[in-house]
């Protein structure tokens, strides 16, 4: 059995796809565009819903790569590939040639460029920040305000990038709403003086344990939810943030004043992804994500035969579904691999 | 006013700063499952008292935690205190007692303003 | 003449007690309203007097009650209370026969021993000398339970016992020194005269043999006196109060004076006869299933004494009526706890003065109101006219079952009835009551009233024990009003429903408002009984559970009402009966949460057992208007 | 405020505005209440610029007030808007400059609309060449006349007479700037800086040495609201919403109001005597209210020109405190006279006289 795999992208899925291929003894070559692997998880503190920390899982998959069976090529990215009968070759922008019997496409999200949304002044106002940013004041430990101050009040809003059609996002982003409220309670545990308040537009609390945390964010933690979407942002006299929304539950606009308000960037195809699928002519979605060639049974089968799948190139996911998702992608390369021989 | 034939109309915007939310820190500290809220309406649609007038508990929460207390003080003695809201609410909001609380609140509060 | 100096503090503290407890009775008396003095008078000389005195002995010096609730704990009760007062008795008839002379002053006998240190050496004497010791010793022993009690209160089988403020520990060692000191000081004057009987005699001469028993007997004299007069001194500030004042509970209630919905004289001698046994702590619910230990009626009457802010405790409370049941000395804690709800509001408080010793009326500010009308907003109603009407309630709109069962039954009896809130009714007022807004109550009470009178019905039917309660007691109805239980077992007994016998086992839980709170027991078994087989559980009548959503209750989380329902639950469920029957709308939402059991309302199950005959309909409707002319004619 | 990012924003908004041959179209409102500020449009372009700008006689209303107040059906307001065109055409002219802001919307509005729905285009066609036998081009250019003052910006700098300077103070001039909504909330595409942050006028203010005040209520409407305006009874609702700017940029104590909308100049303008009259509140400094001014009588002012030439006496709101900072001297006496120096009637209870 034919066993040489090219998997474009070394975050989470394309870490966990390399892995599982590795152990059961296929070729494996990684391409990773940055210096190092791990995608986004390199930028993020706690992972929802336990908070446990995202270096625990950056080690899992580092341990899970390192294996004989895999070649990784970091700096490197897909340039020009072609096809001889069954066989794939790739080049890549340094100019390495590497040939395949299957290609898994992990080449992931990016969060969406918080500028775009004008009216919440990202890049303009000081203290407005996106999730992302927090995740790094986390990190640092620093949760000080632009003017060196602590934050006495702290906005969230909710779905900034997605279901929104202004910026041509019709999807749910859907982890952005839980992210909101996991760094609701990590900034009330370290600022046990501060105000939190959520902004969205419907809770989507979806998942595992999720709607549980939303309850622990409002009973023990006594985070705020206002439903309604932030309409513009501005800066007081006192240099503060002047957030405007409508409280739909209480049919009333609302003005409130905020020391900090945090975007829940939501996810879009990467601009990597979209390179890739140019290189190969992987056909993308309304959603501009990659599109699967069944809903159901073929969420890792791609337009063309032998390109496969795996995690956030195809849809929003979290860390569990992407490495479900990979793993899913590796038993597909290993039944097309089979069909080949036979 | 006459000389122009209309007068300046108030704004219907909710001013987080300048409201006053003492009545909510009230029931807040003393019935923790206020802020359990998730504001369904269940409470509303089965109220007896929303049998006869337009009193929405769920409403009467929110202008509560947004410090619209003046739209709340009066309405809130409709209520009959059945208790059917605590028997509906998928939150297990104790219903009732934020009633009671917001009364008595709005009675010290009163009480203290003479 | 016979004198010691060591009985002046024994003397300070009889003489101080009896003149405190004549001073305070007058206080009580006088706070009475007309009616009530009219009806001591009447007691003093009436057949209550009497009983009175038996209840007396039988509750206040045997401990009867608490001995059937708890054997060790009666026992312990009783050898303080009865042997006590038997010591007193023949220690007083001892000094008169014995002493030097006739008629003596009450220490003489208290410390007979003392000033006839040579008495009883044979004969009449020594058997008498021995009846003595038997007494002491019989107290001793209880003494014995009660201090072991304190220490490690399970040995007599009571999961916890009361907590206490300081004084009321100071006066609970002097009680405790008592008789010990009595025993030594007794035994060491024995024992320097060898005299005495098989147990003062024989440790006085035992204690002899070593001790320089005759320095010693002296100070035990003394500290015997001490003890006795501290314990005297401040029995008015602690729960020892209850000593003197369950006398004038006893006495008042076979009167036929009543606790009423507001403070007065009775209701604080109820709160002063407590004494913190703890029997209501048992009972609770709140206690054994919730884990609540500070808002029992014990606690609460304490809180009253002490002045405390009560209105935590008050709420705090399912009013399920068990620890009325279970209450020794019969106060009415239910009551006593509304009249505290309703007080947060306008009632006046009290205020300690003199140490405690007494304490004075304060007026309070009454609540400020515009005294406009809260539920102005109910609409003008003319209800159809009908010789039944059935009110669903509120929690049955909840319950949809038991209304349509209801609906099912009163149609295939053929009785002229009216659904009065069959489009959602007003509140019965009940709850209003149970948060102590009896004011806004009133309003909702008129506004139901007036449909009623309207309707010129002569029977009203409820499903739920809460409006049945509050339309029993608070309405000024001239109308029966019957729980549905109660009427469908009339509908039987006059042969309006035909039912089949549904072969079923059903176990059923009494609600509070119905069974305690009405005294309505045997007319729901009885229907089960007719159309099913009914087991009995381990809480059935005035000792049934509560399910735990009682609306009386606003302070507990709804975790805690979880936690009591599981509980009761499983209680019921013990016997995996096929039904676990009720019949209250809101004991049955709660049950049905928390137990895979079927929960449903008997309405529910006599509506199943019902056996459909159009023609017999029309016939029982027939002749059901016959009657009805007959009784007209 | 990160000043670097409004930079980042703007660079994605710099429209194309032409450089010289433009076919003006005049405004309803600035024309009557402010018409110093079209003749010194005219008079800067043409006389101190050289440009070639031209007016036809023919052209009229654009209607926009009355489709605003769903007067004026669509189908009539583009038939109009093409008749200019036509007018344009016949005129041999390709790049459109627009006084009024409500115009200006509406012509973007509907080149948009033609741009996604061809067939309104042919429609429109339709009906203009059977109303009128004319024909009409889709403009090259498409400009307000705040984008060309914008684009002239530094030129005035340069032969500037006066820079927004307190000359007491030596502190730069505090400006508010409002731009009209329809200049670019519709289609942020079309405005100098786009929606949220536009440049216009800010452009303006910083070249001529003044400072731009961040206010929260920056971006709220001015209350014009056409048919909120219309109607008397609801003349409530307008003013309330030019309070609350008002309100709002009170605390920064601006010396004056920028505007480029003509609607925008004449109701703040005219509703902070209103509300003066109606609840005694002024939102100046020392119980004055704000001086507004047009872009143009701002340039006006910059290259020297003599107040009343430009028309600022017919402004609800007087700018003699302005002027006095500017330290521009001015003749109370010529105020309400004529070129000729006949004196006309002087009008009473104006504020900051």
């Amino acid at each position: 059995m034919r066993g040489e795999v090219v998997v474009i992208g070394g975050g989470t899925a394309g870490m966990e796809a390399a892995g599982q291929l590795a152990k059961t003894g296929f070729k494996v070559t990684l391409l990773e565009k940055e210096e190092v692997a791990g995608g986004h998880l390199n930028n993020w503190y706690h992972l929802f819903p336990d908070r446990r920390n995202g270096d625990e899982v950056i080690k899992y998959l580092n341990e899970h790569i390192d294996n004989d069976n895999i070649t990784i090529f970091k700096g490197n990215k897909i340039d020009s590939y072609r096809r001889v009968n069954e066989k794939f070759i790739i080049k890549t922008n340094t100019g390495i040639e590497i040939t395949a019997d299957a290609i898994i496409v992990a080449t992931g999200f990016d969060l969406f460029k918080s500028e775009r949304k004008e009216e919440y002044g990202y890049g303009i106002y000081d203290d407005v920040i996106t999730s992302a940013d927090l995740e790094m004041k986390f990190r640092s430990g620093d949760l000080k305000m632009n003017n060196g101050e602590i934050p006495g009040r702290i906005g969230f809003v909710h779905c900034v990038g997605s279901r929104d059609e202004k910026v041509g996002n019709f999807y749910c982003s859907k982890l952005c709403c839980v992210t909101a409220v996991k760094q609701a309670i990590e900034i009330r545990e370290r600022l046990p003086d501060s105000k939190v308040f959520c902004f969205y537009m419907d809770m989507r609390m979806g998942g595992a344990l999720y709607e549980e945390l939303y309850m622990e964010a409002q009973e023990k933690y006594g985070v705020n939810f206002i439903r309604g979407k932030v309409s513009e942002v501005g800066e007081s006299f006192t240099n503060t943030l002047i957030v405007k929304v409508e409280d739909t539950l209480a049919g009333r606009p609302l003005k409130i004043e905020l020391d900090m308000l945090v975007l829940m960037a939501g996810m879009e195809i990467s601009e990597g992804s979209i390179d890739a699928g140019e290189v190969m002519g992987l056909e993308t979605g309304v959603n501009r994500f990659f599109k699967s060639r069944d809903n159901h049974y073929g969420s890792n089968i791609s337009n063309i035969d032998g390109v496969f799948y795996a995690g956030t190139c195809t849809a929003p996911m979290n860390i569990t579904e992407t490495i479900s998702h990979a793993r899913a992608a590796v038993s597909d390369v290993m039944n097309y691999l089979n069909n080949l021989d036979n | 006013m006459e000389k122009f034939g209309f007068a300046i109309s108030k704004g219907r915007q909710i001013d987080y700063e300048s409201n006053d939310r003492s009545i909510a820190e009230y029931i807040f500290s003393r019935e923790p499952s206020f802020r359990l809220c998730i504001e369904c309406g269940g409470c509303t649609a089965t109220c007896t008292t929303g049998n006869f007038t337009p009193f929405s508990l769920r409403e009467l929460h929110i202008l509560i935690k947004r410090g619209e207390n003046e739209k709340v003080r009066n309405k809130i003695k409709n209520c009959m205190l059945c208790g059917k809201c605590i028997l509906v609410c998928p939150r297990g909001v104790n219903t009732r007692n934020i009633v009671v609380l917001a009364r008595q609140a709005f009675q010290e509060s009163t009480d203290y303003a003479i | 003449m016979q004198f010691d100096p060591f009985v002046i503090p024994f003397n300070i503290g009889l003489y101080f007690i009896l003149i405190y407890a004549v001073v305070r009775s007058v206080i009580w008396f006088r706070g009475l309203s007309r009616s009530d003095k009219l009806r001591l008078q009447r007691g003093f000389f009436g057949s209550a007097f009497v009983m009175s005195l038996k209840e007396i002995f039988l509750e206040s010096l045997i401990h009867r009650k608490i001995l059937k609730e708890n054997l060790r704990l009666g026992y312990m009760h009783m050898s303080l209370a009865f042997g006590w007062f038997l010591l007193i008795l023949f220690g007083t008839i001892e000094a008169d026969i014995f002493g030097v002379r006739h008629l003596n002053a009450p220490y003489k006998a208290i410390f007979f021993r003392f000033f006839n240190p040579e008495h009883g050496r044979m004969g009449f004497e020594a058997a008498y000398g021995f009846f003595m010791d038997l007494i002491l010793l019989f107290i001793l022993s209880g003494l014995f339970l009660a201090i072991f009690k304190r220490f490690y209160s399970r040995v007599i089988g009571m999961k916890r016992t009361t907590k206490l403020k300081k004084l009321d520990k100071i006066a609970l060692t002097s009680l405790w020194l008592i008789f010990p000191s009595r025993l030594l000081a007794e035994s060491f004057t024995c024992g320097t005269y060898g005299t005495g009987s098989f147990l003062t005699g024989t440790l006085g001469h035992w204690l002899a043999s070593f001790l320089p028993a005759h320095e010693l007997a002296y100070p035990f004299w003394w500290l015997y006196s001490l003890s006795l007069g501290t314990f005297f001194i401040l029995l008015p500030v602690t729960r020892y109060m209850h000593i003197p004042t369950e006398l004038f509970l006893i006495f008042m209630r076979n009167s036929g004076i009543r606790t009423g919905d507001r403070t007065g004289s009775f209701a604080e001698v109820e709160t002063y006869s407590c004494s913190s046994c703890g029997i209501c702590i048992d009972a609770c619910q709140l206690n054994f299933s919730a884990g609540i230990t500070n808002i029992q009626s014990a606690y609460l009457l304490k809180a009253i004494r002490n002045n405390e802010d009560v209105s935590d405790i008050a709420h705090n409370c399912l009013m399920c009526g068990r620890c009325d049941q279970k209450c020794p000395v019969g106060i009415e804690l239910s009551p006593i706890r509304m009249i505290q709800r309703r007080a947060d509001k306008s009632e006046h408080y009290f205020k300690n003065i003199y140490g405690g010793y007494f304490r004075r009326r304060q007026n309070v500010r009454n609540e400020k109101t515009d005294g406009s009308l809260v539920y102005n907003y109910l609409p003008e109603t003319t209800p159809k006219k009908a010789d039944i009407l059935y009110f669903a309630g509120c929690m049955t709109h909840l319950t949809p079952t038991i209304k349509t069962s209801m609906i099912k039954i009163l149609n295939s009896s053929g009785v002229n009835y009216s659904f009065i809130d069959e489009n959602g009714g007003v509140c019965c007022g009940r709850p209003l009551m149970l948060a102590g807004q009896d004011k806004e109550a009133r309003e909702l009470i008129n506004y139901n009233s007036q449909i009623i009178w309207k309707s010129g019905a002569h029977t009203l039917v409820t499903s739920c024990p809460i409006c049945y309660k509050v339309f029993r007691e608070s309405y000024y109805l001239d109308v029966e009003v019957l729980h549905h239980t109660q009427f469908i077992k009339n509908l039987i007994d006059e042969d309006l429903v035909k039912l089949n016998f549904l072969h079923k086992n059903v176990v059923y839980h009494t609600p509070c408002d119905l069974g305690r709170g009405s005294g309505v027991y045997d007319e729901p078994k009885e229907v089960l009984k007719y159309v099913s087989r009914l087991e009995k559980s381990n809480f059935e009548d005035e000792n049934s559970l509560c399910c735990g959503g009682s609306l009386a209750n606003m302070k507990i989380s709804s975790h805690q009402r979880r936690k009591i329902a599981n509980d009761a639950a499983a209680e019921l469920t013990k016997m995996n009966p096929d039904i676990m029957a009720t019949s209250c709308p809101l004991c049955k939402k709660t049950f049905s949460g928390v137990t895979a059991t079927r929960v449903a309302d008997i309405s529910e199950i006599v509506a199943e057992a019902l056996s459909e005959d159009e023609t017999e309909k029309k016939i029982r409707a027939l002749t059901y208007q016959n009657n009805e002319l007959a009784n007209i004619s | 405020m990160n000043h670097e990012g409004k930079k980042r924003i703007w660079s994605d908004y710099q429209k194309e505005i032409a450089d010289d041959h433009f076919f003006y179209v005049r405004s309803c409102i600035r024309q009557s209440f402010f018409p110093g500020s079209e003749q010194f449009f005219l008079n800067f372009m043409r006389n101190i610029l050289g440009k070639d700008v031209y007016e036809n006689p023919a052209h009229t209303t654009c209607t926009g007030i009355g489709y605003h107040s769903d007067i004026v059906p669509s189908a009539t307001i583009m038939t109009v808007i093409a008749r200019h065109f036509a007018l344009m055409k016949e005129s041999g002219y390709k790049n459109i400059a627009i006084s009024c802001v409500t115009s200006f919307g509406l012509y973007t509005e509907i080149l948009e609309t033609w741009k996604h729905f061809p067939e309104e285009l042919e429609k429109t066609r339709e009906y203009l060449y059977k109303a009128t036998g004319r024909e009409f081009d889709i403009p090259e250019n498409v400009a307000h006349t705040s984008d060309i003052i914008y684009k002239f910006r530094d030129e005035i700098a340069d032969k500037a007479k006066i820079l927004l300077v307190n000359k007491k103070t030596g502190e730069p001039l505090k400006i508010v700037e409002h731009i009209g909504c329809h200049y670019a909330k519709m289609f942020p595409k079309s405005g100098v800086g786009g929606a949220e942050f536009p440049n216009v006028l800010s452009g303006m203010a910083e070249a001529w040495g003044g400072i731009v005040v961040d206010y929260p209520e920056r971006r709220h409407c001015c209350g014009f609201g056409f048919r909120q305006y219309l109607v008397q009874a609801n003349r409530g609702y307008s003013v309330s919403n030019t309070a609350k700017k008002f309100l709002s940029m009170e605390p920064y104590k601006p010396d004056m109001v920028l505007t480029n909308c003509p609607g925008c100049t004449m109701f703040m303008d005219k509703w902070q005597y209103t509300i003066h009259e109606m609840e005694g509140k002024s939102f100046g400094e020392n119980g004055e209210s704000i001086p507004v001014l047009t872009y143009e009588e701002l340039a006006g002012l910059v290259l020297g020109y003599n107040p009343w030439d430009l028309g600022l006496q017919y402004h609800m709101v007087q700018s003699e405190p302005l002027l006095k900072k500017l330290g521009i001297a001015f003749e109370k006496s010529d105020k309400y006279k004529t070129k000729d120096g006949r004196q006309m009637s002087i009008p009473k209870n104006l504020i900051n006289a």
